[in-house]
Order: structure tokens, then sequence, then C-alpha cells
């Protein structure tokens, strides 16, 4: 199998791709992302166990001509996101070239040690380790421990609790929320140009970081994410004052699931959830 | 902004349980508010004068009425408004009939209501906007899909009254399934002979332009704007220069390799024919499956016999667009095939009934043929498999209608009526035969149509039995019926000569297809479905777009025909004005915010949404935004609301106007 | 500089022994994997090899979300009312070198020509015990912006570690003088000598000279290969001691009342600078990070004497995009 | 001091064609009904966006009940259709955060049903009675603007 280096050097010489989204390591060894213009470039990039970002989001975030191309280096659950992007309009399959990285599973914070307690929980139920949509693939898929499911207890846990006690575990959340807007900014699927919290005629969402601006935005942006999340976790990574965002997101995907049997991005041509109905959808909530 | 409050007691109507007086009170002190009163009849004309005074006195921008539902004077409000010089749209109401004095008994909290209501209505007002209504020009020519009885008279219809019509039919000939029939029911009188006229006229007509062997490709637009592309498929004769002598019909070799569709698979036709000798266009086809010329390279006998050089092998597909305003579909229905091995997977059929298997089990539009003058036994009752006259004939209806485990659950309506008609004619033709039918119930509800029943079974002698049939099956030569008499309460075998089924009626297979080239709705039957079922029971939800004959429901000649005139009739409304108006309660799309995720064009029922490019003054792109299309947007708002960065916004129901309405009720 | 010793006994006495309906207590304390600035009265952590909180304790002089004023229409007439400040003392103990700095920073922007009345208030009610730092990675920096591990900028009083159990307090202003001489009156005087490992900076640079490249080069290409990767979020700014942006906006409780509010804003947000008539001068990443960097590198050297940064490193290691500022500002120092 | 019974604030946003005009027939049948509800008309469920939910309770609603036509009868053909999907996501996620189905409720009712909205909102009206003020929303609302009263 090609490495990643040498893939990317083909690309960039041959100038198939005007450059390559990656990942490098800096001088102290941290892993970020990276953007490969030159075959010299090429020579920066890797892949281990720390390239956390799902980079997905700088393909709607970086201008791509109209005819052009560019390179992205994507584990599975990035690559949903780029499918996903597919989808929904935001790039055509011909402008990127996916270099899929057969992946063994990323810590959860990229100066985390790569060890059973810091694998991010998602590579527990990851079952695409190897990627479904790319044009070339790299790396090699070794087996590791699974991650326990934290998050699913908690799930559980707040699934048996009374209306009034998940209440006030979320309003304990949201009140740490400062506004700062990292999870939306990360996440691949927030791709709008101008956010409805951003939008004043009428203000919808209160900007205030406070506990009903917060409410409100945490609330809207959850549900803006229902049917269209990929499960990347980037939202809860970035989020400076911890709040367990993906537990929301992952309500979602589980309501996607169960009630219609869909998880977004899984194949470009897949009709989204949203925006399509069945005549029989589930309506036993509707008197 | 000054806003005018008027308050109507509606009689007593409001003034009984609401303090009409004590709202208007209310309300003038409230900000924006700069008139406010109460008057007994405000739809009345001192009620509107009322109005207008406070208009022109107080300058007022915008009006909002407290009275009766929206639903109810609305557009009395908006009129009287308008005269006045405020904008239509900058008029509100709150319904404190319907919605407040009529559902409630104490005085207080009705009137405390009421004031609610105005309130919200106030606040929104001040975000409405002066609104004009969008004017569309209309192209004054219709396209009838399908050239049935149903299209047959719709096209009359229009092109008899001066608008060009385009009459497209996928088959050789116009006709349809009428031109099948032998004689109809409950008059009995020939149905060619009345027909045959018809479609001669049609041809004949200087309005109308007909397309046999055509199909719609494409259907662009909108109302009073279509721009509609039609296939003509490739005939391999020249329609310009045939005369339709038939000589190359006489000469072809391949006689027996192709089923006549004419005359139900009970006669063959050769490789280039016409569908039957009444067709229109009298202009042959080639059926390239059968043809050796295109097996083989071999024969051209046609070419050969042809004096008008008008067979051409190499003919293509050509492709004819036409500007349309408004469009008709009248695509026609077919017999459920009710084989073993029924078409369609989601269909159970009826293998027990030998329908496929036993030859002289029959359909009904193959009986049809065999009771017509014109079809394979001249009119003589003769059963498919031997040619002998039946002496005993069982005719079974509802076979797929009115039954969901097995077909479908609706009637089909005409099966009751043509049942009667088959064993009258056929007791007419074999005197000494036996008809029996086998029916649920006889639902024979038009004019003469229970008579005509009646006269079957007392006159003819027709044997009526209620019950089902449970197993058709072949023995010593006998088809044995085993069925009930569930009056008699007795099980019945019956040992019969021939049986005729009366079959489903189903949509066309193309009829989704159709439908969906034109953006309209269907059932899951694949009938198209209506906007309304009781007061526009011909229109869809497209604006333009109109229903005739079976496609929509199964219905005999007269529905059909009467339907279609309807159809005609809504069509040349359509065509009554140069310009048509249309609400401004459409969606409108803000491009520098548009991420163009394109969601809002796929909850879009009526393809408004349409893509937009937009690039910098050197050519590049920039984006692809969404737009939507004023002329196909019927304003219902889910577009809005899926936008998550709300840059789609429902002029008449924006985000503003909403958030203002929630906001008012904080107080409440 | 007087100087006393005390051990974590006295500490704790301390702390119990202020009346909690006048004075608040802010101190690191554990939550989970990161300490932050709690308020409370419980244990808290005093480690100085613990490493800075994920958000710097400025919210308390600074907050999130601040009323200016409340508004209420009745009849056409508008009344205004002042918020009510809470006139309650504030006790930071343990706060880092980098962060008991941010206060004489802030102090400069929230004084220079309208005095933030909220905001000096709350400085002067408070009481900063810092406390020595033990702990670098490689996103710290505090060297290069003059600061160092002992540095006692911004503190009122300074704890250096002696032994196990005891520290060093250092009296470092007047307020800290006061307030030994009133809640610990019985410490020892100390007379020894103390002994502080040595920072390591790992990119050490100079600020002076970084200023005038940065004037220099408004135009470079470091600002697009930074802002190409930058995703535009706040965190940096929001966790930052000494970023202070606000956007100041009017919200409705109802129809008929309302307030205006003073809330966090971040210059690497677009619509920072977005104009009302759509126009944004800073309409691309790559410009808004220059923004960034020349605000706390160049203009507000320029205008205060000091760099807007103490060094804290706490915009690097939250990064979602992995962008470290000290490399940024060590490669430019070195150009 | 007598305790004053709680009336809810019940916002209900309903469709034009159906569950509007079917409140109309209840009016015309004159079909006694609580006075607690406050009616948002919109063309088509299909316009109503969870945001409106969210701003009713923002403003002190203590339930929300959004109607429209049957499936099917959607005057737009499937403005309800779009409408169902949504509220399938967005009841799940209020109801994990803590907003339950006794404070937001939907139902389908048609033209024709005018006794059968009554119940509705009838219904409505006393579930949402039953469970009390929205304390909870209030309060975080109201976290803003406590010193407002003053």
């Amino acid at each position: 199998m090609p490495d990643l280096i040498e893939i990317a050097k083909g690309l960039l010489e041959s100038k198939e791709v005007s450059f390559i989204i990656g990942y490098t390591k800096d001088r102290f060894g941290r892993v970020k992302p990276y953007i490969a213009k030159s075959v010299e470039d090429a020579n920066n990039l890797m892949f281990d166990h720390h390239s956390i970002h799902n980079l997905a989001v700088y393909l709607t975030r970086l201008k791509i001509p109209e005819n052009g191309k560019v390179g992205i280096v994507a584990k599975s659950c990035d690559i949903k996101a780029i499918i996903a992007l597919i989808q929904e309009n935001q790039i055509k399959r011909e402008q990127v070239y996916i270099i899929g990285m057969n992946c063994s599973g990323v810590v959860t914070h990229s100066t985390d040690e790569w060890k059973k307690e810091n694998i991010q929980i998602k590579c527990k139920y990851c079952a695409d380790k190897s990627p479904m949509l790319y044009d070339a693939v790299a790396g090699t898929a070794e087996p590791f421990e699974q991650p326990d499911d934290t998050q699913a207890v908690l799930m559980q846990k707040l699934e048996a609790m009374s209306s009034a006690e998940r209440w006030d575990f979320w309003a304990k959340e949201f009140e740490k929320c400062i506004k700062c807007y990292a999870c939306r900014q990360v996440c691949p699927m927030c791709y709008c140009e101008q956010c409805i919290a951003e939008k004043n005629q009428p203000q919808w969402i209160t900007t205030s970081p406070t506990p009903a601006g917060n409410f409100s935005w945490n609330i809207i942006k959850a549900f803006h994410m229902a049917g269209r999340c990929v499960g990347c976790h980037e939202c809860e990574r970035a989020c400076p004052m911890g709040i367990p965002l993906t537990l929301l997101t992952r309500k979602m995907g589980m309501v996607a699931g169960k009630e219609f049997n869909y998880r977004h991005g899984m194949a470009i041509d897949q009709p989204t959830l949203v925006g399509s109905y069945n005549f029989n959808d589930n309506e036993d909530f509707i008197k | 902004m000054k806003i005018g409050v008027f308050v109507c007691y509606c009689g007593e109507n409001i003034g009984r349980t609401v303090d009409c007086a004590a709202v208007a009170k209310e309300l003038s002190a409230y900000p924006g508010v700069a008139h406010a009163e109460a008057y007994k009849y405000m739809c009345s004309d001192p009620g509107q004068n009322l109005i207008k005074q406070a208009i022109k006195e107080k300058n007022l921008d915008a009006v909002v009425v407290g009275s009766c539902s929206p639903h109810m004077h609305e557009k009395t409000f908006r009129k009287a408004c308008a005269s006045a010089g405020v904008n239509p749209y900058m008029v509100e109401i709150a319904n404190l009939r319907e919605h407040c004095s009529w559902i409630h008994d104490d005085i207080p909290s009705a009137t405390a209501k009421a004031i609610d209501l105005v309130r919200i209505a106030v606040e929104k007002v001040k975000y409405n906007e002066p609104l004009q209504t969008i004017q569309v020009p209309v192209t004054k020519r219709a396209l009838v899909i399908g050239g049935g009885i149903a299209g047959i008279q719709s096209a009359l219809d229009i092109a008899n009254a001066g608008f060009p019509v385009v009459l497209v039919e996928k088959e050789p000939s116009i006709g349809g399934h009428m031109s099948q029939l032998s004689e109809t029911f409950p008059t009995l009188d020939c149905s060619q002979c009345i027909l045959t006229p018809r479609m001669v006229e049609v041809y004949q007509h200087s309005n109308i332009t007909l397309l046999t062997y055509s199909e719609v490709e494409k259907v662009e637009g909108f109302i009073g704007n279509f721009k509609v592309t039609v296939r003509k498929k490739a005939r391999s004769v020249k329609d310009e220069v045939c005369t339709g002598c038939g000589l190359c019909v006489q000469n072809c070799p391949i006689k027996k390799k192709a089923q006549s569709e004419f005359d139900e698979s009970l006669t063959t036709r050769p490789a280039i024919y016409v569908p039957f000798p009444q067709a229109v266009p009298n202009i042959p086809v080639i059926d390239r499956s059968v043809c050796t010329y295109y097996k083989t390279g071999k024969c051209q006998m046609c070419k050969k016999v042809c004096g008008r050089e008008a067979i051409d092998f190499d003919q293509q597909d050509t492709f004819l667009t036409f500007d349309i305003g408004a469009i008709i579909a009248a695509t026609g229905y077919k017999l459920y095939k009710i084989d073993k091995k029924p078409e369609g997977h989601i269909y159970k059929g009826y293998g027990e009934y030998g329908y496929g298997e036993l030859k002289d089990v029959i359909d009904g539009l193959q009986f049809e043929r065999i009771a017509s003058a014109s079809g394979p036994t001249s009119g003589e009752i003769l059963r498919p498999s031997d040619k002998k006259e039946p002496k005993k004939v069982v005719f079974v209806q509802c076979v797929g209608s009115r039954d969901e485990s097995k077909g479908f659950s609706y009637c089909s309506k005409i099966c009751c009526m043509y049942t009667a008609k088959h064993a009258m004619l056929y007791k007419h033709k074999v005197h000494d035969g036996e008809a029996y039918v086998f029916y649920m119930d006889i639902r024979s509800n038009g004019k003469g149509y229970d008579e005509f029943v009646r006269r079957a079974i007392e006159e003819d002698g027709v044997k009526y039995i209620r019950g089902r049939v449970s197993k058709i099956y072949e023995e010593n030569g006998k088809y044995i019926v085993k069925g009930e008499d569930t009056i008699a309460g007795v099980r019945m075998e019956i040992d019969a000569d021939m049986v005729v089924l009366a079959t489903a009626m189903i949509p066309q297979p193309e009829n989704s297809k159709v439908a969906q080239l034109l953006g309209i709705p269907y059932d899951k039957h694949g009938f198209m479905q209506e906007v309304h079922p009781k007061l526009r029971p011909v229109e869809t939800s497209t604006g333009g777009i109109f229903l005739a004959g079976a496609c929509h429901s199964p219905r005999d000649i007269p529905e059909s025909v009467s339907m279609a005139s309807a159809a005609a009739a809504k069509a040349m409304v359509l065509f009554g004005s140069d310009i048509l108006e249309r609400e401004p309660v459409v969606a409108k799309v803000e491009a520098s915010t548009c991420a163009g995720c394109f969601y809002c064009q796929k909850v879009c029922a009526y393809s408004a949404i349409e893509r937009k490019e937009i690039r910098d003054r050197q050519g590049n792109l920039i984006k692809v935004v969404a737009y939507v299309n004023a002329g196909l947007c019927q304003g219902c708002g889910t577009c809005n609301a899926t936008c998550p960065s709300k840059s789609v916004e429902l002029i008449g129901f924006r985000d503003e106007q909403i958030f203002a309405e929630i906001q008012s009720l904080s107080g409440f | 500089m007087k100087e006393f010793i005390i051990n974590t006994d006295e500490i704790a006495n301390l702390i119990s022994s202020l009346p909690a309906d006048k004075w608040d207590i802010l101190a690191p304390a554990k939550d989970g994997k990161s300490f932050d600035y709690i308020l409370s009265s419980d244990k808290p952590i005093i480690n100085s090899e613990a490493p800075p909180s994920k958000i710097s304790f400025k919210e308390y002089f600074f907050p999130k979300s601040e009323t200016l004023f409340y508004y209420k229409r009745e009849a056409n007439e508008i009344s205004l009312t002042e918020p009510k400040f809470a006139e309650k003392k504030l006790l930071v103990l343990a706060a880092k070198p980098c962060d008991a700095a941010s206060l004489p920073i802030l102090s400069k922007v929230f004084n220079w020509d309208y005095k933030d009345e909220f905001f000096n208030k709350r400085v002067n009610n408070s009481v900063i015990i810092g406390l020595s730092c033990a702990y670098s990675d490689e996103s710290c920096f505090c060297t290069s912006v003059g600061l160092d591990r002992n540095n006692t900028k911004g503190s009122d009083i300074f704890l250096t570690p002696f032994n196990d159990k005891q520290y060093v307090l250092s009296v470092v202003s007047d307020k800290g003088d006061s307030f030994v001489k009133e809640f610990l009156p019985n410490l020892t005087e100390f007379t020894g000598t103390k002994e502080t490992k040595e920072f390591i900076d790992n990119k050490p640079f100079d600020y002076k000279k970084t200023k005038d490249w940065i004037a220099a080069n408004f135009e470079n290409k470091i600002w697009a290969e930074t802002g190409e990767v930058c995703i535009g979020c706040a965190q940096c700014a929001f966790v930052c001691p000494t970023c202070h942006c606000f956007d100041i906006v009017d919200e409705n409780c109802d129809l008929n009342c309302g307030r205006r509010i003073k809330n966090w804003d971040a210059c690497q947000f677009g619509v920072f600078t977005k104009h009302a008539s759509g126009h944004n001068p800073r309409n691309s990443q790559e410009k808004r990070y220059r923004q960034r960097v020349s605000h706390k590198f160049d203009y507000y050297y320029e205008k205060f004497g000091e760099v807007l940064c103490t060094g804290c490193g706490r915009c690097t290691r939250g990064c979602p995009a992995g962008i470290d500022i000290g490399e940024i500002v060590f490669s430019i120092s070195n150009q | 001091m007598a305790e004053e019974k709680f009336e809810p604030k019940v916002v209900a946003f309903v469709c034009n064609w159906c569950t509007y005009t079917g409140a109309d027939l209840a009016g015309t049948s004159r079909l006694k009904q609580e006075p607690n509800a406050r009616l948002i008309r919109v063309p088509c469920t299909g316009r109503i966006d969870p945001v409106f939910v969210i701003k009713a309770f923002e403003s002190g609603a203590d339930g929300v009940l959004i109607s429209g036509c049957h499936p099917g009868d959607c005057h737009y053909n499937t403005g309800n259709f779009h409408a169902r999907r949504r509220w399938t996501f967005f009841k799940e996620l209020l109801n994990f955060v803590g907003i339950d189905s006794t404070r937001l409720h939907f139902s389908w009712v048609s033209a024709s049903e005018g006794k059968k909205w009554v119940d509705v909102v009838n219904g409505v009206i006393d579930t949402v009675r039953e469970q009390g003020p929205f304390l909870k929303y209030k309060e975080i609302k109201e976290h803003d603007f406590q010193e407002i009263e003053n």
C-alpha cells in the first residue's frame, strides 16, 4: 500500500490537486492541521493516533475554485462528513481527492497519550475503520483496545431521570457556555455563511451567554444537526468549557436511527433525511 | 407607523361576550396605535366607511380589524383599505368571533383574550410590508396529455373556444379505450359510431396540433408559462407523405408475431400496422421489435410497395417544444391484469381464477372486442379457444376492486354497469345461453343506470348471484366456477363455457411518471390527486395543471367527458385574461447569506426553488444559491422553516412578523 | 517587601474565618482533568505544579455578560434603572502569575478614556493571592512577555512554596498589607532564602522586536498561512486573561421591557467587523488572525507600553485547529 | 391569602387551511373552550420552525401546541410530512433536555374537526394546568431580568 507522503507528492507534482489538507507535527511533536501546497510540503504530512481533527471542515472554509480540486487526508469518520457535504451541495465529488486513512483509533485531545482511557468513544462504535469513499488509501488499521462507553452510561442515566432532573442537568451544563462558538466553527456541517445566531432581524437566539441565551443556542444548534450530524465529536473536543455536546447530537443520531433507520454521510447519492419524507413516518406523538 | 384598530361587535355575536369598547379603549393606548374604535358591523358599508375615513383623517399606514375569521372578511377589509390608499397587505385580522366570543361565556376573560388577539395582530402588522400582487403573463395555448375520450373532449372544447391546443397521445392513434368498446351503457349505442366523428374533428381542427405516438418528455416553468418538450417517437413512416392507403400493412410478411393491442391480444397484427381501421391519424407505424428488417436488415417489403416513399427505416425520435399556458392530464386507465404473476410486485393477483392459463377466462375489454362488430369475431359471441358459441357464461365482478388483501381498496365504479351490459349483449346474441353474474353489491347510480341493470335481470333473464368466486378450474372441457350465494346461503358450482372477469381499473403505469413530470401529487395507487375533493375536483396543487378522466379515479364515459369539459373550462378561465394575478405570499431568498445547501429545494412540493450561480466580474463562480420562482411558489413556507440560516423568508409570514406575534404574548 | 511564613493549616483557617456574607473566595479546584477557578469556600487546591486552568479568571472582573441598565416602557414613557452591584469582596487564592498579571494590563484599557466603573469596583474589591508557578509546557511563554514564574505583577500577596507544608507569603501591595494585618495578624516573619526552579522558555522572543516586525509586515504570507487553518472561533479570546473585546446589545424581556448588555466578543468572529451595510473590512480569517496578533503585540504595546499577553498559553492549548500563537510570535521575532 | 387558581398560557401554532379553519368551525358550532390558548396562524405546519417554540417558552408560555392538516390533506401537499419529521426530532430533543410532552403538544385537526379541536385544546390546557407554571424556563429567562421588577 502506498504511503501517504508518496500519494501526496504524486498529487502535488502532477498538479492534480492545488493543495492537500492534512496533518503535520509541529516542532514539539504536537499534531495539527496542515495545508501542503508543494511537493516539499508533502514531506511534512503524517497521520497517527493524534490526528484527531476532522479536516472536512476546511472544505467549506477554504476557497476551492469551480473546476479545481484539492486533496484531503481523512479518517472514515471524516469521510462521512465529506460525503455529507457532497449530499448537501457544498462541494462536488470531483473537487476533492480523498486520501482515506485506515485508522486505528484516535485520542480525545491531541496531546493525550495513546492509551485506552484516552481513546475517543466514537472509535468504539466505528464500524467503518476502513474508508468507504476514497481515491487512494494509506495507512494500516491495527486492532486496538476499545474504550469504555462512559457516554452511553451517562445517556442511560439521563434517560432514566425525570424531566425536571434532566432539565437541571442541562441547565447546569449550558450555564457554562461562553458562546465562543468553537463548537460551530469546528463542525464540518456548520457551513452556513450566516448562522441563525448571527441573524438579528429577528434575533431568534439571544446572543448573551446567559442561561436563556445559552439554552436556545445549544438547543437550536443540536436541532440543526438532527439527521445531519456525522458523529465526529469535534464540537465537544473544541468546547473549552467541557459541555457534553455530543450527548445531544448522539441523541439526535439515535432518533434518526430508530425512527428512520438513517445515518447521514453514508452515500453521496442517498437522499437526505431532512428534506425527504415517508407517508408512513411514525406519528404516535401527534394527537 | 400609524395603526388603526377597528373592533367589530358583529351585532351581538362578538359584543355579547367581548366588551368591544373596552378592547378599543385598551388598544388606543397601545404603542403604535393611532386610532381605535368599535362599531356594530365593521363589514357593512358604514363600517367600511369608518375605516376609510379614519385612514384619511389619521393618515393610517396599517389597519387591524378585530372581527370574524379572516376566512370570512379579510378580503372585504383589504379591499376597503386599498380604496382608501392603504396597501391591502397592511391589513391584519384578529379573529374575535370564531376564536373568542363564540367559544367563551365569561365576559372578563373573553375580553382579555380579545385584547391579546388584537395585540398579536397589531404587533404583526408593524412588520408587514406593502405588497403588490404578482403579475404573470399567460400563454394561451393548452397541452392535453392523452387522446382518449377525455383528452379529445378537453382538446375540442378549448380549440372550439379559439385557443390552440397540443394533443399528445402515446399510442399511434387517438381514441383510447372507448374506441375498443362495443356498445355503451345505458343506451347501447355503438361506441365507435359516436367516437369516430370526434376523432376526425380533432384531426381536422385548425386549432389542434395532434401528436400521436408521442410522449411528454419535460415540463418546465409554471402556470401560464410552461415550456413543454414532447418526444415524437420514430414511426418509421413519414407522416407528412403517407396517404394511409394500407398497402404496406397488407404486404407485410410478418402476420402473426405481434398481438394486437387493439384487440386485447385476441388477434395478431403485422409488424407495420394501423391499430384499427378508423385510427386517427390513419398512418401506420413499424413495430421495430418484431420487424424483420430491424432484426436481419432484410425484407423492406413495405418500402417496396409504398408508392409514396413514406417508409423511413432510419427515422429518429424528434423533440418538439411548445410554450404552454395550461396543461390537462388525461392519461386514462388500464385494466388490472390478473395472471398468476401479475405485473407490479405489490399486487398479489388472482391466480385461482386461471386468467392467462384458461383460454376462455377473459377480462372485460376482451369481451368488448368479442362483442364488437369490428372485433375478431365480427360481433358474434364465440369463445377464444375454439371459436364455439358459449352456452353458459359467468361474469365475475369486483376482481381486484374493493379487495384490499389482493387488489385495491377502491371501487372501480364502472364494472357493475358494463357487466350488466355484457350479460345483456350476450343474451341478445345467444338467445339460449345462460348468463350468471357474481356480484358484491350492485352500484348503478347514474341516469338510467339502475333501470338498465333491472332490464338485464328482469327482461333478459341474467342470473345475479350475490357472492364471491373462490376458484375457477377446468374439468371435462368445462370451467367449474366455485362460489357462494350468500343470499341463499349455499355453495355454488357452475360449469361454464366462458368466464368474464370484471377486473379493476388502475391508472396507466406511466401515470406516476407523468405526475412527476408535471410536479403534481398522485395517490398510493398512482391516480393523480386533485387539490380539493369537493370544491376543486379538476385542479391540481400546481397552478395551471388540470385533470380529466380516469387518470384521476375510475369513471365512466359521461363522467370523463364532463370532467374533461370542466378541465377545459378551467384552462379557458386562465386564458380569459392576458395577465394572471397571484397572491404575493411567496418565498424569497437572501442570496448574500444563502449557503446553497438546497434543503429548501428538497422540501418544496412545487419545484419552485431553482439554482442560481453568483459570479464575480471576472466570471469566477462565487457560489450557487437558491432562487425562488415566484410563479411556481404557492407560499407554504416549508423552505423558510427548513433553512438553517434563515436565508429564505416567506413574504407575508416572515420571521420578523411571527417573532413579533410570539413576543407580543409575553405580557398576556 | 514584608515576608512571612504561612502553613497550609493557616491558609485553611483563613478561608473558614472570612465571613461568607462579605467575602467570595475564588480558587483553583480540580474539576475533572483541568484546574479551574471555582467560586467556593471548599478546600482549594494550592498546587504550584498545576497547569493553568482552561479559562482564566477574568470573568470575575469582566463578566461574560453584564447588564448596563434596564429599560421599561409604560404608556409611551420609558424609564431606566441601573443594575444592582453586589458590593462583595473577592479573595482570589493561588492565582498563577500569568493570571494575576492580566489585571493591571486590563486596567489600562478599562481606564484610558472611559473609566469602567464595574471593572474598577471589582478589582478594588478583590485581593489577589498569587502563587509561584512550577509548571511549564510547550505552550507557555511568560518569560518572553516580561513575566516569570515568581512575578508578582497584579498580586496583592504572593505565595512561594518553602517546603511541603509551608509557604513564604510576600506582601506585594497596600491592599495586601492591610489584608494580612486584618486576617493574618499572627504570622511569623520570614528571613531565609527561597529557592525556585528556573523557567525554560521553548520559544523565547523579544517582544520589542516583534512589534516593529508586525508594524512593517501588514502584508505577509505568515498571516495567510495561519489564517487558512484558523476556523474562526473565539476560544482563544474567551479563555485569554487579557482579551477584552465586548459587544453591546439590547435584549427584550418582553415588548415593554429589556436591558442593555455588554457581552464578550472576539475579533476572530466574521461578524465582529461587519458593517450594517454588509461591508466587512476584515472579511477573511487571515485578516482577523493578523488583527489578533497585531493587537496583542503591536497596537496595545504602542498605546499602553506593554503587550496584551501574559504568555499563559491557554489559547494554544485549547485551539481546536492547533494554532500556537507563541510559535508564530517566535518565528516573527526571528525573521 | 386565597391562592389564585393558576391559569396557564398556551400558544398554538396552527396551519391556515386545516386547524385554523377547524377552530373556526368550532366557533361557528359554538363549542365552548377554555380561554387560555392564543393561536398564531401560519400557512402550513411546514412553516413552523422549532425556534418559534423556544421563543414561545421564552415569552412565558407554559405550553405549546402545534396543529395542522392530517397526512395526505396538506393544502401544500407535503408541508406536514416535512413538519412531522422535524417534530420527531425536536420533541425528542426537548424531552432530552427536560421539556417533555406535557409542555409540547402536537395534533392533526382538519377543517371539519371542530369538535376534535375543542377536545385537543382543552386537553392541552388541562394538562398544562396540572403541570403548573413552567417555572424552570421562567427561571432561566428571569435570571437575566430579575432586577428589573425591583
